[in-house]
């Protein structure tokens, strides 16, 4: 791994809601995300995943803290460098259907970047479109034809395309593959591993499947309530999750087995904290089951344990 | 009199009118009314020196007597013992000097101060050149006024129907500066006086028992609605809502023409199209002349017009009376309708002015269906009968008479009703100097037989006059008449002793209803 | 503070009407003094220029007018009759009002209603026939409808008073004769809406909850489709409330509707001004209203970029 | 069957029979798609057919009988349509089926002019107001000024406006077209903001700022088209609006002089025939609205379906 | 008597393009307090057929065709609106699978909850509103009563399926169908949600139909499965066949997919190659021969029969057809564990 082209300072996104209450949907995150690799991202459902990576690539503005891009803060650079780096940084949405401008033909719909930034034009333009599609292993047939034709796989391929039509270097891909059945599924991690070594891209991948995430991610990061809990290379995680959360995480993965059902899973005790009112000290202590006292008193440190494997956690401190 | 020996049948009918007044009334401060349907409520509240009775003559109204000096620059009231203000006071000579001296002070901003002007002095006060007390308006005593005139004014009872020397009462006007909203402001020495006013919508008129002649009048109250829309009115009028409606829709008249209840009447007032001398190709007399010849009057109202108007040959519409007879019958018509000799005219024309080919003439006129429908007709008998392609433009009123202020026009569409019957009112109309004239002609000999006339004290030597100004405009023809007015009313059948005269609308003060 | 803001670009854009429609209002020819009677002599004109202060130069007559204008003093009309411009609206309001607000609450609910079967039953007869009803309701113009309307049913049947003001029953004709419009164009907007919304999942959701149709129209579906409607009441109930020249006319209803016309046509330049500011008022209010309203209806929608964080 | 035939059915197929994939549905464009759907549409044909007729009417109407459309005969004025004035005559005795279709000339460029202006101007305004409106301070502030533009287009008197035009202009088509689009796409302008405000959160418009796509693009080509069927009912009523509009401006002045006609000018005209017994003069004008106004929406309709690629699909029959 | 019948069921669009034919013939029926997972291919039907049994398919476009639906014994296809409306909602409902275009955009999270408890139990509007706070709880969404009166576009992906479930199970049905529930939701949430259906199943004998794309779950959770595949169910059996004896070539590929999270190695993932059939013109045979490693002659021109493999496990594929070649049986299972 080479050098970071991601990184986020204590990043925080926070919501108004209602009167003078605040959902603390990120609250303080500060990762690396390294040149060509795919960084998973998992957690509790309303963790903020989709926040984060929202504000990584700049979707909305983060309440506090900043994004530098290949080492420079993005808030700070110039105006055309600022385009660049909007043009470099992408996003694939969670929900193909509803990205897609239902009233635009699917040619149009991919050459959409490669206009705004003019990279191609006529016959050049056209060919782009054909080469994209079939990057994306879909027929160059189905230019004119329009989004609600397609299958939840095809439109998520139709998405992508889209996205690597204006040369991204790191994409942030928000549950890419969970409205997919397997085979699809399988289709899609393949074309974006493949796309990965051909491109030279960075992934910042976000998914519940945890065999897919972990099939697909160098290293993962693990979130609750708002916050990192875990992060460590893939095989790591896997085999020695240290944070209590992470290894109730693994524990509740089903598996398609149906001899093997019902195993000793670590159930998390009481009701997810909100975040509008997180815990105090250590977000997880309500429903951890190695709570200690100083758990409440105050906040774990995020560091690195180990080499490469950092969490934030009183246990190992 | 009638009223008082009613039959058992008619007391039982509700003595109560219901009118249409078209809309709220922009005034009813006598001294600042313009408009002629204000001035019908307020005939029916006021009461002049002069008035005039059921058959339209001019008589004598609060005034008792008049004593006329030998010069006839010196008129003295005697106001009747019994005329009273509907609150019971005392009808003064103090109230007309009061109110007449309001009229003409400047600071009333009275728009008709300028018919007041008859008096002595009147005009300069108005321009605030000489004090109040300059003006020849005198208190004798209680009953007498005496009033000095400018020069002998042989048409002063005329003139002195209208509204603007009505009397007010001084302590009601000094009293609120706004004493015309309100209905129970009103102290009146008319026949009736005001109980409601709902703004917009309705006025209500009670009998005024303190009325001098109030024994006949019969009856109790009159209503004066607000409707605009002449449809709505003439339904209103169907229904029994209305018992009397003036505006009848043209489309509708063809339907009510043959019923008792349609009533005809002459209006004097004149219709015209008035030339811009000045605009080719207008300068030019035989043009003028030509245009007036080659349009067929008869059709116009006959087919466009539909009320009854009758074909105007002259600017004098019929009505006034002379001791020889109704003047215009006397003065005759000065031109007839002749396309041949129009057609010849125009080609003289266009020889003495060398024009190749006629000017492009434009006819304006201010927005309004009915002048619109003229118009059209106008241009298609032009253009039937001189082959000439009259342009048709028309403009809101106000715009319409900046535009004809400012002579940026050629041919355009006035009409003048006189306030007062006399001839004299719409000779005026062309002089010099009048405001109105806006067609650019200006002929001396005409502006000195008028001048000559307002002083001449001999009625015959008078008209004579006048019909020789008259002659002089019509042989020059600065405009063209069309048709001479005509008012045209719906009387629910039960209405009677309706009094309509030839330049207001009818009063009611003597009506009843029978059933 | 939003609020603060709001209010004075309210005010502020009144200031701008109120200043454009003095300039538009000095630059047109005429003046208040003139009379079908004939003109008047210069003299008796100055007199009234005096009167009414109209013989001041523009801008101090301009600056007299906002100096009253802050005290509420919308001055009197020129026509003579003495009234003050605020009297003239107090007492017309009421009836126009009412009458607006009738009108309005009749287009509503016929309108949605309507718009609704149509979008419901596409392409199908009530579709049609809903699409004819509303054609019919947006060509036929109420200066045509007011007196067909009162042709029949009040001089023909009877059923109510041919017009002027006072009980209820005046009320009816003009508010139907002024709702057909807007009835129409409602029905065509909730239609046209209605046919996206039908089509969206979470009326399935709604359908699956066993919810009567009713109920998942009116709940479901108006909220959703209602915004073109609520973005085109907006100005239509201002002009509403504030009275229509025609139907108050033919209806001789005593509202305020008539001034708007007439005193442009009268020259009453203080009606023209008293009006036209009393009608700014309330546009700029009620299309805040409506801006605020978006909200509400739909909670995705953000205004200003204060809204979201 | 044989048994032999029968086994050899049990053969496994070749691999080039296989893939049999392709597309069925020809490729079209846009325009191409809308155009055919909208051929598919009865009531759409129906519009245009009838649009059609009224024009050829317009065309050739007054030149089918022996009247112009100017000529009189007082005498023979409000007579009730026969063998000799098809339509009757009106009050000055001219022929109201010349009148009317002569007057369809104008009623017809008017309402199409209009509804072009409203397109082009309404719809610019609104597009760009709503959707700058919560774009950042100076989106802001564009939204502001352009919905205070409109509020005192909205509150300066109208009447005002067209007798200035009167005095400083000829009458005629130029100063009411002038007249017209002073104020006619105000409400339009509004209407259409509303719409996008509540449009441009979906998540394509989203996905488009991304690409890095320009804001007059999104608007252009992801809002405006997803508010067309808003937009085209709008515009069907700016059709008769305007052609009664004219007709107001025309009695004011400022609009085609007599003798020439209007359908707005003629319904004017009669109205005080609504009541009486000369039903032709209002009628038929009226009619002639109404008709125009009929095939509008059903055009419009049809459009709406033929633009909505998911109407399409779903189709009517 | 099961508490659901499907028999046969056939359902179709109209569309400008043609006809699509969603369900070409599904049978298959749930008994009381038994769960049935239904899988396959995405487009291959499986909404449109629990759509087609809550009565959901929009007429006139959409046509239940033919087939019938026998919910405790009564016909729904013949019931009339109204009747229907008695069963929606309050006997069977439903989990949509699009959470985020399923949940109305304009109103409170919570009262779309509460609006079918108001509707179904007759609850007043408060008694409706702490239920639905309890379901919103119980589905593990914190802080509920504040997030009872924010709206959707409020709620993280995730808490808007929770949403659907908490409306789904609000009133208490007989058979809840729930078309992919926990495809946005994180392991430990989607093992509680799971849960909690079993609970609910346990408690009160819930039958449910549930729909995913996750074998992991059907492994834990389903008793019987379907596989379905271009608007066909082309294999029906117990979860233990389907792991231990699949027979359908489209349940290997299905089965080959899947990644393992136990497997270190990391190859590459084998999906089915080609694509899913076009349903404006399904292929004439078997509908998953084109992509059929196995296809012979006969699956391009005849649609297989259903062929019965064991007791309660059917299969629609001429492999099975004792004319058809022996196929090395599909071998990967035990790989899985
Ligand atoms: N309203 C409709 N009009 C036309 N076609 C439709 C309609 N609804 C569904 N279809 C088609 O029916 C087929 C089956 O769709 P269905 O939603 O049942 O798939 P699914 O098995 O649920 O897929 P997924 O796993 O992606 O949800 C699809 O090809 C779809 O395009
Ligand atoms: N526009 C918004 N307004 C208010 N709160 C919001 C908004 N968007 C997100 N949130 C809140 O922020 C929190 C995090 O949401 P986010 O969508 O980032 O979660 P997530 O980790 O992606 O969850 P999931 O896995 O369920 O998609 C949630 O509590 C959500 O309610
Ligand atoms: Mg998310
Ligand atoms: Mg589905």
């Amino acid at each position: 791994m080479n050098q970071g082209i991601i990184q986020t300072i204590d990043i925080k996104k926070h919501f108004a809601i209602g009167r003078q209450q605040l959902v603390k949907s990120v609250d303080g995150i500060s990762i690396e995300i390294y040149q060509g690799e795919t960084f998973g991202l998992v957690g509790e459902s309303g963790s903020g995943k989709s926040t984060f990576g929202k504000t990584i690539v700049g979707l909305t503005n983060p309440t506090e803290g900043a994004v530098y891009y290949e080492g420079s803060n993005v808030k700070d650079l110039s105006k055309k460098e600022q385009q660049r780096v909007n043009r470099e940084v992408q996003i694939i949405f969670q929900d193909p259907q509803a990205s897609l401008n239902p009233r635009m033909q699917v040619g149009d719909i991919i050459a959409e970047g490669i206009d705004a930034h003019g990279l191609a034009k006529g016959k050049q333009r056209k060919e782009r479109i054909y080469d994209l599609l079939e990057r994306v292993g879909m027929n160059p047939d189905v230019v004119k034809r329009y989004p609600h034709e397609f299958s939840g796989g095809q439109r998520q391929r139709i998405g992508i395309a889209r996205t690597l039509a204006v040369k991204p270097k790191f994409i942030v891909a928000d549950e890419p593959i969970s409205a997919l059945d397997v085979s699809i599924q399988a289709q899609v991690l393949n074309l974006l591993n493949d796309l990965k070594d051909s491109e030279d891209l960075t992934y910042l991948f976000i998914a519940h499947d945890l065999s897919m995430v972990k099939h697909i991610s160098d290293r993962i990061g693990v979130m609750y309530l708002g916050s990192m809990m875990e992060l460590t290379n893939s095989q790591k995680l896997f085999n020695e999750p240290k944070h209590p959360y992470t290894q109730a995480l693994l524990s509740a993965v089903p598996v398609p087995d149906p001899t093997i059902s019902r195993r000793d899973r670590i159930v998390l005790q009481g009701d997810p904290p909100s975040p509008v009112n997180p815990p105090n000290g250590c977000k997880f202590r309500t429903r951890c089951p190695h709570a200690m006292e100083i758990c409440s008193l105050k906040a774990p440190e995020w560091k690195e344990i180990q080499s490469d494997h950092w969490t934030a956690c009183h246990l190992y401190s | 009199s009638e009223g008082e020996n009613k039959s058992g049948a008619e007391g039982s009918v509700k003595q109560e009118l219901v009118l249409n007044a078209g809309s709220e009334p922009a005034s009813l401060d006598p001294a600042l009314n313009t408009s002629v349907t204000s001035g019908w409520i307020l005939d029916h509240m006021y009461e002049g020196l002069y008035t005039r009775d059921q058959d339209g003559n001019i008589t004598l109204g609060v005034a008792e007597d008049v004593e006329v000096s030998e010069d006839g620059t010196v008129y003295t009231f005697k106001i009747k013992e019994d005329a009273k203000w509907s609150d019971g006071s005392d009808l003064t000579a103090e109230d007309f000097k009061y109110s007449w001296e309001r009229v003409l002070n400047p600071n009333t901003g009275a728009r008709f101060a300028y018919y007041l002007f008859v008096i002595k002095n009147a005009e300069a006060y108005n321009k605030g050149e000489v004090s109040v007390d300059d003006v020849g308006i005198k208190v004798i005593n209680d009953k007498t006024l005496e009033v000095t005139l400018e020069s002998p004014t042989a048409f002063l009872d005329s003139l002195m129907t209208i509204w603007t020397f009505y009397p007010v009462k001084k302590d009601i006007v000094e009293g609120n500066e706004n004493w015309t909203l309100d209905a129970k402001n009103f102290v009146t020495n008319g026949a009736f006086y005001m109980t409601e006013w709902e703004h917009d919508n309705k006025i209500i008129l009670s009998k005024n028992d303190d009325y001098y002649s109030q024994d006949d009048i019969t009856l109790k109250q009159i209503t004066f609605e607000m409707v605009d829309d002449a449809t709505t009115a003439y339904q209103l009028y169907q229904t029994g809502d209305l018992d009397f409606i003036s505006s009848i829709p043209t489309d509708q008249l063809s339907a009510v023409k043959d019923s008792d209840e349609y009533i005809e009447f002459p209006y004097y007032s004149t219709a015209m199209f008035i030339f811009n001398v000045n605009k080719e190709p207008f300068t030019n007399r035989k043009v003028r002349q030509a245009f007036a010849m080659a349009v067929d009057r008869k059709s116009l109202v006959e087919n466009v017009g539909q009320t009854g108007e009758t074909p105007a040959f002259a600017m004098v519409p019929p009505g006034a009376d002379t001791p020889d007879g109704d003047f215009r019958e006397l003065g005759g018509d000065y031109f007839k309708k002749d396309y041949d000799q129009a057609k010849r005219l125009i080609e003289e024309a266009m020889e003495e002015e060398g024009w190749s080919e006629f000017p492009e003439v434009t006819l304006m006129f201010s927005t309004s269906d009915n002048n619109k429908r003229y118009a059209e007709a106008v241009q298609e008998m032009l253009k039937q009968n001189l082959n000439i392609d009259l342009k048709l433009a028309n403009q809101e009123w106000n715009t319409y008479l900046d535009t004809l202020g400012r002579g940026d026009y050629q041919m355009g569409r006035m009409s003048w009703t006189g306030l007062y019957i006399d001839p004299a009112v719409n000779l005026e109309y062309y002089l010099g100097t009048s405001t109105n004239n806006r067609t650019g002609w200006v002929n001396d000999q005409y502006d000195q037989l008028l001048k000559d006339a307002q002083v001449e004290q001999d009625i015959m030597k008078r008209f004579e006059l006048l019909h020789e100004a008259e002659e002089t405009l019509m042989t020059d023809l600065p405009f063209m008449p069309l048709y001479f007015l005509t008012k045209n009313y719906l009387t629910s059948t039960g209405v009677k002793n309706v009094a309509y005269y030839e330049n207001r609308s009818p009063v009611f003060k003597w009506a009843k209803k029978t059933e | 503070m939003y609020i603060i803001r709001r209010v004075f670009t309210m005010l502020l854009t009144v200031w701008v009407i109120a200043t454009l429609t003095f300039i538009l209002m000095k630059l047109i020819p005429g003046d208040p003094f003139s009379t079908e009677e004939g003109a008047l002599p210069e003299e008796a004109l100055e007199n009234l220029y005096a009167k009414y202060g109209l013989d001041d130069p523009l801008p101090i007559q301009y600056l007299t007018y906002m100096k009253n204008l802050l005290t509420f003093d919308l001055g009197i009309s020129m026509e003579g009759s003495g009234r003050s411009v605020n009297d003239i609206i107090a007492s017309g309001l009421g009836a126009s009002a009412t009458l607006g607000l009738l009108t309005l609450l009749i287009a509503l609910v016929f309108g949605v209603t309507l718009g609704i079967i149509a979008a419901l039953y596409h392409n199908s007869i009530f579709d049609y026939t809903a699409m004819v009803i509303a054609t019919v309701g947006i060509s036929v113009p109420n200066f045509i409808l007011a007196p067909l309307l009162m042709k029949f049913l009040a001089v023909d049947l009877q059923v109510f008073p041919v017009a002027n003001w006072g009980t209820w029953q005046h009320a009816v004709l003009p508010s139907i004769a002024l709702a057909s419009g807007p009835l129409a164009i409602i029905a065509r907007f909730v239609r046209s809406s209605m046919l996206d919304v039908i089509n969206q999942d979470y009326m399935k959701t709604a359908d699956a909850k066993g919810l009567p149709t009713y109920r998942i129209l009116f709940l479901h579906g108006i909220r959703n489709a209602i915004l073109p409607v609520v973005s085109f009441i907006g100005p239509l109930f201002v002009s509403l409330i504030t009275g229509t020249l025609v139907i108050e006319r033919i209806f001789s209803v005593p509202g305020i509707g008539r001034y708007f016309v007439d005193s442009i046509f009268n020259r009453d330049y203080t009606v023209i001004m008293g009006t036209t500011i009393f009608y700014s008022v309330i546009l700029v209010v009620v299309l805040f209203l409506i801006d605020v309203s978006y909200r509400f209806i739909d909670p995705r929608i953000t205004l200003t970029s204060k809204g979201g964080s | 069957m044989s048994k032999e035939a029968r086994e050899l059915l049990f053969e496994p197929v070749k691999q080039q029979d296989r893939l049999s994939e392709k597309i069925v549905r020809p490729s079209l464009s846009i325009w191409q798609e809308t155009a055919i759907n909208i051929l598919k549409n009865k009531l759409a044909l129906l519009g245009i057919a009838l649009l059609l007729i009224i024009t050829f009417f317009a065309i050739a109407g007054p030149s089918m009988v022996p009247y112009s459309a100017s000529e009189q005969e007082l005498s023979k004025n409000n007579l009730p349509p026969s063998s000799e004035h098809w339509f009757g005559t009106d009050d000055l005795g001219r022929d109201v089926w010349a009148r009317t279709w002569q007057g369809a000339r104008v009623s017809l460029t008017i309402g199409l002019v209009a509804a072009l202006l409203d397109l082009i101007i309404g719809v610019t305004i609104g597009g760009v107001s709503g959707y700058m409106a919560g774009k950042g301070k100076k989106g802001d502030r564009i939204d502001n000024i352009l919905m205070r533009i409109v509020e005192v287009l909205y509150g300066i008197p109208y009447l005002l406006v067209v007798i200035l035009l009167m005095v400083i202009m000829e009458p005629g088509m130029l100063t009411i077209i002038i007249a017209l689009s002073a104020t006619g796409w105000v409400g339009m302008a509004r209407i259409v903001r509303g719409q996008i405000l509540q449009l441009k959160s979906q998540d394509y418009v989203l996905a488009a700022e991304k690409l890095g796509t320009s804001h007059a693009k999104i608007i252009r080509k992801h809002l405006i088209p997803n508010t067309m069927g808003i937009i085209i009912v709008n515009l069907t009523f700016s059709v008769p609006s305007a052609i009664f509009s004219e007709s107001f401006l025309s009695f004011l002045g400022l609009g085609v002089q007599a003798p020439f006609a209007s359908w707005g000018t003629m319904a004017n005209d009669a109205l005080g025939v609504v009541i009486g017994g000369q039903w032709w003069r209002l009628f038929f004008p009226a009619l002639m609205i109404s008709l125009t106004m009929f095939a509008f929406n059903a055009f419009g309709d049809g459009l709406q379906d033929a633009l909505d690629p998911k109407v399409r699909k779903k189709g009517g029959k | 008597m099961s508490l659901l019948e499907v028999n046969n069921l056939k359902v179709n669009f109209k569309t400008y393009g043609g006809t699509v034919d969603a369900v070409r013939g599904v049978s298959f029926n749930v008994n009381h307090g038994e769960t049935v997972a239904i899988v396959g291919e995405s487009g291959s039907g499986k909404s449109v057929t629990v759509q087609a049994i809550m009565g959901l398919i929009a007429h006139p476009a959409g046509n239940v065709q033919g087939g019938s639906i026998r919910f405790k014994g009564k016909e729904l296809l013949k019931l009339n609106k109204k009747q229907m409306r008695e069963i929606k909602g309050k006997q069977m409902s439903m989990i949509f699978q699009d959470s985020m275009t399923s949940l109305n955009p304009t109103m409170q999270v919570g009262k779309q909850i509460s609006e079918g408890l108001i509707y179904h139990q007759n609850v007043s509007k408060r008694e409706a509103k702490v239920r639905a706070i309890k379901m919103l709880k119980e589905v593990g969404i914190p802080n509920a009563d504040k997030r009872y009166e924010q709206y959707p576009h409020e709620f993280s992906g995730g808490m808007r399926q929770r949403v659907m479930i908490a409306i789904a199970l609000a009133c208490n049905p007989d058979l809840l169908i729930a078309d992919e529930p926990t495809t946005a939701l994180d392991v430990t949430i989607q093992a509680q949600v799971l849960e909690l259906l079993q609970d609910i199943q346990e408690k009160k004998d819930t039958s449910i139909i549930l729909i995913t794309h996750d074998l992991g779950v059907v492994a834990e959770g389903a008793d019987k499965v379907i596989v379905m595949y271009g608007g066909m169910m082309v294999e029906k059996c117990s979860v233990h066949e389907l792991f231990f004896n699949p027979n359908h070539p489209y349940t290997w590929g299905l089965l080959e997919s899947i990644p393992n999270v136990y497997h270190e190695k990391k190859e590459r993932l084998k999906p089915i190659e080609g694509s899913p059939p076009d349903l404006f013109s399904p292929p004439k045979g078997c509908p998953f021969a084109p992509r059929c490693k196995y296809a012979m002659n006969i699956c391009m021109e005849e649609v297989p029969d259903l062929y019965d493999i064991a007791e309660g496990h059917s299969s629609r594929c001429f492999l099975n057809d004792e004319l058809a070649p022996k196929i090395a049986e599909f071998s990967d299972a035990e790989e899985l564990v």
